[in-house]
This record gives structure tokens, C-alpha cells and sequence, in this order.
């Protein structure tokens, strides 16, 4: 049991947690920088299971899987990055950075006063 | 041999230091105290860590990159923690102690 | 010896678990950012468990450190936002966030007599009760829907064997240089169009706000910035030619200089000046354009686009990397600087 | 490769992938001439488009594989990036191209003052690109970075108008695209796992119905019903695609949504096809019809104009939901989707962008104050109905096409299954019909107040892209009942369809 428990088998199913952990705090928070972190939580799941593929078995890690990793974690920070923006903006707008209610559940998009 | 006996009473005389270092982190009242345990304790400490693995390094080169990843370290752990303490004197934001 | 690296691996994981659960379910942001950090640093060490020092490189360059420094920044925003000063009578001053960890007088004066105005901002509401059990079968279950498939895959090699067998071929000798720059260079490509892009974002939506004069934060910091940006250069060059044969390359080497252009920024004793927005829009493209300029060859001499001649392979490459890299460095300030130049639109 | 395709096709292809990625490029490092660089550039590529619709047509009969497969920097599947091409790849290459052109004259009049024009242009330019490289990429991987791309990209230019309620739109439209893209990525990491490629095609030569493939069928497609903003997941629609500058609606109706369902449709074809099975395809048509009926109730009350359009997408996106469970019980049937995409893509830009133009005219677009600039501005007010009307399904337009496909497809598909499909094949019917029904109604709505008597006042006056290329782009869907069988010709040559 030891022997098959090596990093590339383990570490997946952290990424899984790990993923399933985000996408809870995602729904679940309403400030925009949480949701943000949560994003990033959800993508760094992603990246674990993607370089536990890598590791797997005895043959030496393959570096497509953790290229593939690296270009997804750019992309990453540059999607945080621009969402950080856009929360900061948000609040000169409106005071405060809290989405509410969620993109998950209903909205308020048809207010009749609206010009 | 002997050198591997080297590292391994160093590394972990580095390993005491940062427990105490965190420790001191944990138990300690305020920001200066705090301070004080996590720069201290971590610069000896990595020094001591990485004077343990000197005698693991392939050659002078990475004995180099060794000791300018320690002195990297000093300069900014000193940095910020001199501008965590600075902080807090002017503002006292996070932690205030009266 | 293997048991204590498994014990390792589940105590780093309960970690990394924990530390997420903390950070999303803190009520106080700049706790949550703090973890968050942390959060990268420990993934930083798990990749190495996972033999992969490259992404553990730039996990603690770009996923913890930029975008630490990111998160830290937008607070700072956020905090000036939601506490404009009061008793004046227009808008609240711009918040110069780079400027804001000294202040002016009357704010830091503020501050000392009310110690908790700062970090009102930056709480929020604790997740409500209701619903709490969906969301907790909802993640939950797909946490175990994933694991289940995952136990049903078994060790294959992926394309290890097919990189390793081209390696000659690629112009470099780091697996996953090659990789980035020569097997899949249109995904690095489109990756660099992603950084360019998040800049542009950042710049629709804003200008940024004049960077004024301030106080000199006192000796150590521009002392020490002094001291380290030579190595922080030093740093930057040597991993992006480190790259060809070692962990390194343009986004590390990228990430580096970035974040010695924001502690640049953070220590800046007098006002920098605004650099011409002509010279700032063609450097963040240009890492980008030359990367396609260059590829345009292959799509004319053959047989496709982003075709590197065996022999020229390996400057190409070099080329292509001190492009990507200085473009990335570049869009990462501006991006820790916020909105586009107030000179663009005159 | 197979030596039977054309050198030319090979070139044309990758051509087609630089020009897309070069032209936001250059604007983006010179946003002072990007306007310009994007009209010209636009126009050239349509051209360049035409001709390789018309090598392709030439090539494909006597070429061994349906597709053009282009292995960039000379690195063959699976250890390089594929660019794919087939005729599929084509139709939404040239509705992109068209949208985003009749989009650009448009927004010359619609965008004023440089400093906006400089911000604008290069992200619109992005979100064209990005589309492109999008409908040519053939790599699970390579597709997560260009949906990242066209997604900030579209959510950019959402935010660009400034307001609360635009901004507040983009906020969600990020978010729900960031958890889509990573869904997404996930899937393509299980398949990673499994078969040790990225390429679709061996992908789908290698895919089987295992727990790995019905695990990442289940992530990518939600996360691409998710942007696709399919019912559950459609709330953050009305609010990004009402608030955005209209060229911007129009592209983010008629364009965006519609590269989600290619998206889908591709996967489904060159991977995914062996799970179809009864229960999924029950499932798709609830969420289909509940779309539908939702969209339209909501398009029937919303107080604005373009609000009215943006649920009018809710409602059209469950047709598109609705065509997967016929294609399910009949596979021939796919190009349905395709015709659909195509037929609303057109007519709902042509809406959107008229009521940009009533918008920018009146100053407003609150529906019961629209009456006069209605009466005063018929070529608007004839875009809008002939768009619509599309929308709404009536003979000889593009919708109509769309829709009989659809029907005459699920009554054949009804005809062979077993009895319980057979009833719910029938309610797929109806609701079908019963869409077009509730379409007209809040068609009527829009344009009604034009016939009624009042006074008349044109308001602003708007310039000439402004008012004539919704109309142009309403007489192009109107065109599709008429041109469809050049579109079915260029279908037939698709990869994944036995």
C-alpha cells in the first residue's frame, strides 16, 4: 500500500480537494478578493493534479505536464491580476468590492429606473 | 562519512533554532518580540542550515550560490523586519500595545 | 524512509488543505491575503516533492510573490477607497497606493488615534449560514467524483518518451525549455498575448494616478533596494540563460525583474518620471511581436508557423526568451502601478 | 500530415491563425492607428478567409482526412500544438469575420473621443483573434489559454463603458468564466492523465466511455454551458451583455456565445459522442427548455431595449441546448447547431446593434419611451423586425432554416426511438414551437410602438456604420434561408461526423 502511495498518486487527490475546497469558498463568500483567492485555490488544484500526472510511476516527470503547468500558472496571475483591477475599479464605483447577490444565484439586472 | 555526520548535527542545530523561532512567533505578546524571535532565530538558523550543507555541495560554485542565498536572506529578512517595526511604531496598526 | 516522506507528503497536504480552508473562510482580508501567500510558498515545496523545481521557481516568483504583491497592493486600494478622508468636502483624494504605507500627516495622524479605521475596510461579513450543507455536498461531492476517477487512471508515461526522443533536436537541453520554446511555443506564445492582455485590461478601465513626491521613507529601504536590484538584475539574467539547460527561463527571470521594478516603485525617494506611454505600449508587445515576427519565417520557408532552423535553434530561442522576459517584467509593474498612463489620452 | 492536402491549404491555415494573433498585436503596440489597423486588417482577412473557403472546397473532395491538420513549428500531434481546419472550423471563421467586421464600421460611429477609441480598439481586436485562434485550435490545452484570452478579452470591453451596472456585469461574466476555463482545464487534465495526449483527434481516436471520459465530458461541457450561459448558469448574461457597448453586445450575442456551443459541438464530436446517452440527452433538453421559456418571460417584462435582446439570448441558447438531445437520438443531425449559431449570431447582432443605435439616439432605451425615436428612424426600426423575424423563425430567413432542420431532424430521430424517447423527442417539439411563439411576442413588443401613432423626434443624429450595418447584418440573416445549402456543402466536410 506504501509502495503504490508515491507523490504522482497522492498529490491528485490533494489537487482534488483542493479544487472541490475553492469552488465551496467561491460560492459561498461574497468579498471579491476572496473570490478571487478562491479561483486561485481552484487553479492551484488543478496544477497539482497536472504535476502529479507528471510524476507518476518510475519513468523520469514529463516535462510537457509541467510546462503545461507553468504556462497555466502565467496565465493565472495574469487573470488575477486583471480581476483585481476590475474589483478596485468596482469599488471606486460603488464603495465597496462585494458582489451581491452572487453570479451563482439570482441578480438585479432590469431595475426599471435605470436611463 | 564525517561529513555527512557534519551536516546532519548542523541542519538540525538549524532545525532547533527555527522551532524556537516559531515558537517565539506564536507565544510572544507583540510585534517587536515577535519580531525579534522569527529574524533571529531564522538567520542563524539558515546560517547553521546552510553551513550543514556546504559539506554536501559539488564544488565551489555551489558553496557560492550557498552562502549568497544566506546573505540574500539577511539583508532582506533585516529589511523587512525593519519596516514591520516601523510600521507599527507610526501607525500601530495590527497590533497595538498599550 | 519512504514512510517519512509519505508521512511528509500527507502532513504538506493537511497543510495546504488547512491553510486554504483558513484563508477563504478568514473574515479579515489582509489575514486571507497573508495566507494566501503562505498558501504559495507551501505549494512551492510540494512541487519540489513532485520533482518539479522549475514550477516550484515560479510558483514562489509569480503565484506566491507577484501576485502577493498584487493582492497587498489592490487592499492598500481598497482601503483608501473606503476610508476617504473625512471633513473634506470634493472626492476623495486619488489613493496613491504605492505611496500609501507612509501617508500624509493628517492620515497618519488619523490613524493613530483610531487605530482600527484602517481595518474596517478590510473585513468582511462572515459567510452566512443558510444554504451551507449544499454548498458543502455540492463541493464535497465533486471532490469525490474526481478522486474516484483519479484512483481509476493508472501510471502512464504521457509524453516524457516523445520530448526526451526529440530533445537533439529542440536547441536547448532543459526538458521543459524545450517544451515551452520549440515543441509547444504556439501555447507560450499565446501565454505572453495573456500577459499583454491582462495589462491592457488593467489600462481600459483607468488611469493611474500621478505618482507623486513623498517623504523618504526613511534609509533602509532604499539602502537595501540599492543593495539588491543589481542582484535582483544579476538574478534575472542568469536564470533566463540559465533556462536553456536548467530550471529557469523567461517567465521566472520575468518575475524576477518585475519585482525589483516594485520594490523600485515602493521605494522611490522623489517622483519617478511618467515614462512616455508610446515606449511603454511597444515594450509590453514587444516580447510578443518579435516571438511571431520571428515565427512568421517558418510559415513562409516551412513546413508551418513558430519553425525554428535546426542549426539557429538554440540564439533563436534566446532571443525570443530576452524578448518575453523584459515584456513581462514590464506589464507586471504596470500592472502594480494600476491603470494607463495619464499621458496616453492628452 | 497526409500528403494528399494541398500545400496552399497548409499555408492558408496557419496564415490565418498569424493574422489573427498579429493584427491585435500591432494594435496593441500602436493603439493610436488601431483603428485603422483593425478596419483594413478586418477587410483583408474576410478576403483571405474567402479564399480559403474556396481552396478548402476544391481540396476537400480529394483529400484522405476531412480536416486540414497543421502541426506548428513542425511538430506533429502529440508532442506539438495542432492548428485543425475542416468545414466546420470555416463557417465560424466566417461568422466571426462577418460580426466583427459589420461590428467595427459600426463602432467607428459609436465609439467617439481618441482616448476610449485607443482602449477600445486593440480589445476588440483581441476578442476577434482570440475567437479565431479559438475555432482553429485542435489541443485541449491550447484551447483553455484562447478561451482565457477571448474571456478577458470580452470582459474588458464589457467593463469599458464605465457604469456600475456594466462594471458589475464584467465582475460576473470573470468569474463565471475564470470557474469555466478551470473546469475546463480540469477535464483536460484528467485526459492528460488517461491517454497521456492533448490533441483532440487522437483523443477521440483513443477515448472510449470510461469513468475518465465521462468525469472530463462532465467538467469541459459544464464549464462551456457555464460561459455559454446555458439555463442555470445564465444568470450573469443579461446584466454583461445589456451594459456593454452594443458593437460589443452584438459580438458577445452573436459571437461568443455561439464559439461556447462550437466548442461543445467539436468536443462532442470528436470525443465525447459515445456517452451520449438517453438520460444526458433528457437532461440537456430540460435545461434547453427551461431556458427557453425563462428567457422569453423574462424578454417579455424587461424594462430596456437591450435588455430585452440580452434575455432574447438566454431564450435562443436553449434552442441550441434543445438541438443536442435530437442530435443524440440522431447524429447526423449536427449542423443544426451550426445553422442555429449562424442564423442568431446574425439576426441578434443586428437587434443588439439597433438598439444601440435607438440607444445612442434617444439617450436612453427604456421601452416605454422609445415610441417617437421608433417612428422617426424605420431603417433602424426595419433591422430590428428583420432581425427579429429571424429570431422569430418565419420562412425563407435563416432562423426558419435553423428551426425546420431542427424539427424535421427530431420527428426522424422520434420516428426510430424507442417510446419513451419518442414522447420526449415530441415535447422538444413543442417547445420548439412554442419558442418561436413566445419570440414573436417580444419581438412585436420591441418594434410595436412604431406603428402607433405620436409624434416623431430622430434625436441624435448617428452616423452612417450606426445605422446601416444592423440593417446589412439583419438582410445577411434573412440571406441564410436562401444560402443554406453553400453552408451544408461547406459542413460536409467535418471531422468526427461518420
Amino acid at each position: 500500500m506504501i509502495e503504490s502511495l508515491d507523490p504522482g498518486t497522492l498529490y491528485p487527490f490533494g489537487g482534488a480537494a483542493l479544487f472541490a475546497l475553492g469552488l465551496h469558498g467561491l460560492i459561498r463568500r461574497r468579498h471579491l478578493i476572496l473570490r478571487i483567492l478562491a479561483v486561485n485555490i481552484m487553479g492551484s488544484g488543478v496544477f497539482m493534479v497536472f504535476l502529479g500526472i507528471a510524476a507518476r510511476g518510475d519513468a523520469p516527470p514529463d516535462p510537457v505536464a509541467q510546462a503545461l503547468t507553468l504556462t497555466g500558472i502565467v496565465v493565472a496571475v495574469s487573470a488575477t491580476a486583471f480581476a483585481l483591477a476590475l474589483t478596485v475599479h468596482l469599488a471606486r464605483l460603488t464603495g465597496h468590492a462585494v458582489l451581491l447577490p452572487g453570479p451563482l444565484r439570482t441578480h438585479r439586472g432590469n431595475r426599471p429606473e435605470d436611463p | 562519512m564525517i561529513a555527512d555526520l557534519l551536516t546532519a548535527v548542523l541542519v538540525l542545530a538549524g532545525l532547533v533554532f527555527f522551532a524556537a523561532g516559531t515558537l517565539g512567533l506564536l507565544r510572544f505578546p507583540d510585534v517587536y518580540t515577535r519580531l525579534h524571535a522569527l529574524t533571529k532565530a531564522d538567520n542563524l538558523g539558515l546560517g547553521l542550515v546552510v553551513l550543514g550543507l556546504m559539506p554536501q555541495a559539488d564544488g565551489p560554485a555551489m558553496i557560492l550560490k550557498l552562502v549568497l542565498i544566506w546573505v540574500l536572506v539577511l539583508a532582506a529578512g533585516a529589511t523587512a523586519a525593519h519596516m514591520v517595526a516601523q510600521r507599527t511604531w507610526t501607525h500601530g496598526e495590527f497590533e497595538r500595545r498599550e | 524512509m519512504n514512510a517519512a516522506l509519505l508521512a511528509f507528503d500527507v502532513v504538506l497536504l493537511a497543510g495546504l488543505l488547512g491553510v486554504a480552508w483558513r484563508c477563504l473562510a478568514s473574515t479579515d482580508l489582509f489575514r486571507a491575503v497573508v495566507l494566501f501567500i503562505t498558501f504559495g510558498l507551501l505549494l512551492a515545496i510540494a512541487w519540489v516533492r513532485l520533482e518539479a523545481p522549475d514550477i516550484a521557481l515560479a510558483e514562489a516568483a509569480i503565484g506566491a510573490g507577484i501576485t502577493g504583491a498584487l493582492l497587498l497592493v489592490t487592499l492598500e486600494r481598497l482601503k483608501h477607497i473606503m476610508n476617504p478622508h473625512r471633513g473634506d468636502a470634493g472626492p476623495s483624494p486619488p489613493p496613491d497606493p504605492v505611496a500609501s504605507d507612509t501617508g500624509n500627516a493628517d492620515a497618519e495622524a488619523r490613524d493613530a488615534r483610531d487605530p482600527g479605521a484602517g481595518n474596517v475596510a478590510l473585513s468582511c461579513a462572515p459567510t452566512p449560514a443558510r444554504g451551507r450543507w449544499s454548498a458543502v455536498a455540492v463541493s464535497g461531492g465533486l471532490a469525490l467524483l474526481l478522486m474516484a476517477t483519479l484512483a481509476t487512471q493508472d501510471h502512464g508515461p504521457g509524453l516524457q518518451p516523445a520530448v526526451a526522443a526529440h530533445m537533439d533536436v529542440s536547441g536547448v537541453d532543459h526538458g521543459i525549455t524545450a517544451v515551452l520554446l520549440n515543441f509547444r511555443a504556439w501555447d507560450t506564445l499565446l501565454e505572453l498575448a495573456m500577459v499583454l492582455l491582462a495589462g491592457l485590461g488593467a489600462w481600459s478601465l483607468g488611469r493611474h494616478d500621478a505618482l507623486p513626491a513623498r517623504p523618504a521613507p526613511g534609509p533602509v529601504l532604499p539602502g537595501a533596494v540599492r543593495l539588491l536590484l543589481p542582484v535582483a538584475i544579476v538574478t534575472g539574467v542568469y536564470l533566463l540563460w540559465a533556462g536553456s539547460h536548467a530550471p529557469g527561463g523567461a517567465f521566472q527571470a520575468g518575475a524576477v525583474l518585475g519585482a525589483a521594478g516594485i520594490l523600485m516603485s515602493l521605494a522611490r525617494p522623489h517622483s519617478l518620471p511618467d515614462p512616455d506611454p508610446r515606449l511603454l505600449r511597444i515594450g509590453v508587445t514587444a516580447g510578443a511581436l518579435l516571438f511571431l515576427a520571428l515565427g512568421l519565417w517558418g510559415l513562409f520557408a516551412g513546413p508551418a508557423l513558430l519553425t525554428w532552423p535546426r542549426n539557429l535553434a538554440y540564439p533563436l530561442i534566446l532571443i525570443i526568451e530576452t524578448g518575453a522576459t523584459l515584456s513581462i517584467a514590464l506589464t507586471l509593474v504596470a500592472l502594480f502601478v494600476g491603470g494607463r498612463s495619464p499621458r496616453e489620452d492628452a | 500530415m497526409s500528403a494528399t492536402i494541398p500545400e496552399s491549404l497548409v499555408f492558408a491555415t496557419g496564415a490565418l491563425a498569424a493574422v489573427s494573433l498579429g493584427l491585435p498585436l500591432l494594435a496593441s503596440a500602436w493603439p493610436w492607428q488601431a483603428r485603422r489597423i483593425g478596419l483594413l486588417g478586418l477587410s483583408l482577412s474576410i478576403l483571405g478567409l474567402l479564399a480559403t473557403i474556396g481552396l478548402f472546397l476544391d481540396a476537400a473532395p480529394g483529400m484522405d482526412a476531412p480536416a486540414v491538420r497543421v502541426g506548428l513549428g513542425g511538430w506533429e500531434a502529440p508532442l506539438g500544438v495542432t492548428l485543425h481546419l475542416d468545414g466546420l472550423t470555416l463557417a465560424m471563421l466566417l461568422l466571426n469575420a462577418l460580426v466583427a467586421l459589420a461590428g467595427s464600421l459600426y463602432a467607428r460611429g459609436y465609439i467617439r473621443g481618441s482616448a476610449e477609441q485607443r482602449q477600445f480598439w486593440p480589445l476588440w481586436l483581441w476578442l476577434w483573434g482570440g475567437l479565431n485562434l479559438l475555432v482553429l485550435s485542435g489541443d485541449a490545452f491550447n484551447l483553455y489559454i484562447t478561451l482565457e484570452i477571448a474571456s478577458l478579452s470580452a470582459v474588458a470591453l464589457v467593463a469599458l463603458t464605465g457604469d456600475t451596472d456594466a462594471v458589475t456585469g464584467a465582475m460576473r461574466y470573470l468569474l463565471i468564466n475564470l470557474l469555466g476555463s478551470l473546469s475546463f482545464l480540469l477535464g483536460a487534465a484528467l485526459l492528460y492523465g488517461e491517454f497521456g495526449v492533448l490533441d483532440l483527434t487522437l483523443l477521440g481516436e483513443l477515448a472510449g466511455d470510461g469513468p475518465t471520459e465521462r468525469m472530463a465530458a462532465a467538467l469541459m461541457l459544464g464549464g462551456l454551458l457555464m460561459k455559454a450561459a446555458v439555463f442555470p448558469l445564465h444568470v450573469w448574461l443579461a446584466t454583461a451583455h445589456a451594459s456593454a457597448p452594443a458593437p460589443v453586445s452584438g459580438m458577445l450575442s452573436g459571437m461568443v456565445v455561439a464559439a461556447m456551443f462550437y466548442l461543445i459541438l467539436r468536443l462532442w464530436l470528436l470525443i465525447f459522442a459515445p456517452l451520449g446517452t438517453p438520460a444526458l440527452a433528457v437532461l440537456l433538453g430540460l435545461l434547453g427548455s427551461a431556458a427557453l421559456v425563462w428567457g422569453s418571460l423574462q424578454a417579455l417584462r424587461a424594462p430596456r431595449l437591450k435588455i430585452v435582446a440580452a434575455y432574447s439570448t438566454v431564450a435562443q441558447m436553449g434552442y441550441i441546448a434543445l438541438a443536442f438531445p435530437i442530435l443524440i437520438l440522431q447524429p447526423a443531425a449536427w449542423p443544426v447547431v451550426v445553422f442555429f449559431a449562424f442564423a442568431h449570431g446574425l439576426a441578434k447582432a443586428a437587434v443588439l446593434m439597433g438598439a444601440g443605435t435607438l440607444q445612442k439616439a434617444a439617450g436612453h432605451d427604456r421601452m416605454n419611451a422609445l415610441g417617437p425615436v421608433l417612428r422617426a428612424r424605420g431603417r433602424t426600426v426595419f433591422a430590428l423586425g428583420l432581425g427579429g423575424i429571424s429570431l422569430m423563425g418565419l420562412p425563407l430567413t435563416g432562423g426558419f432554416l435553423a428551426k425546420y432542420l431542427l424539427l424535421e431532424a427530431g420527428m426522424h430521430g422520434a420516428a426510430d426511438a424507442p417510446p419513451v424517447m419518442q414522447a420526449w423527442t415530441w415535447l422538444w417539439v413543442v417547445m420548439v414551437a412554442l419558442g418561436s411563439l413566445l419570440a414573436t411576442a417580444y419581438i412585436l413588443r420591441m418594434v410595436a410602438p412604431a406603428f402607433a401613432r405620436g409624434e416623431r423626434d430622430p434625436g441624435v443624429p448617428v452616423s452612417a456604420g450606426m445605422e446601416w450595418m444592423p440593417l446589412a447584418l439583419a438582410a445577411g440573416a434573412a440571406a441564410m434561408g436562401l444560402a443554406g445549402a453553400p453552408l451544408m456543402h461547406l459542413l460536409e466536410h467535418t471531422a468526427g461526423v461518420s
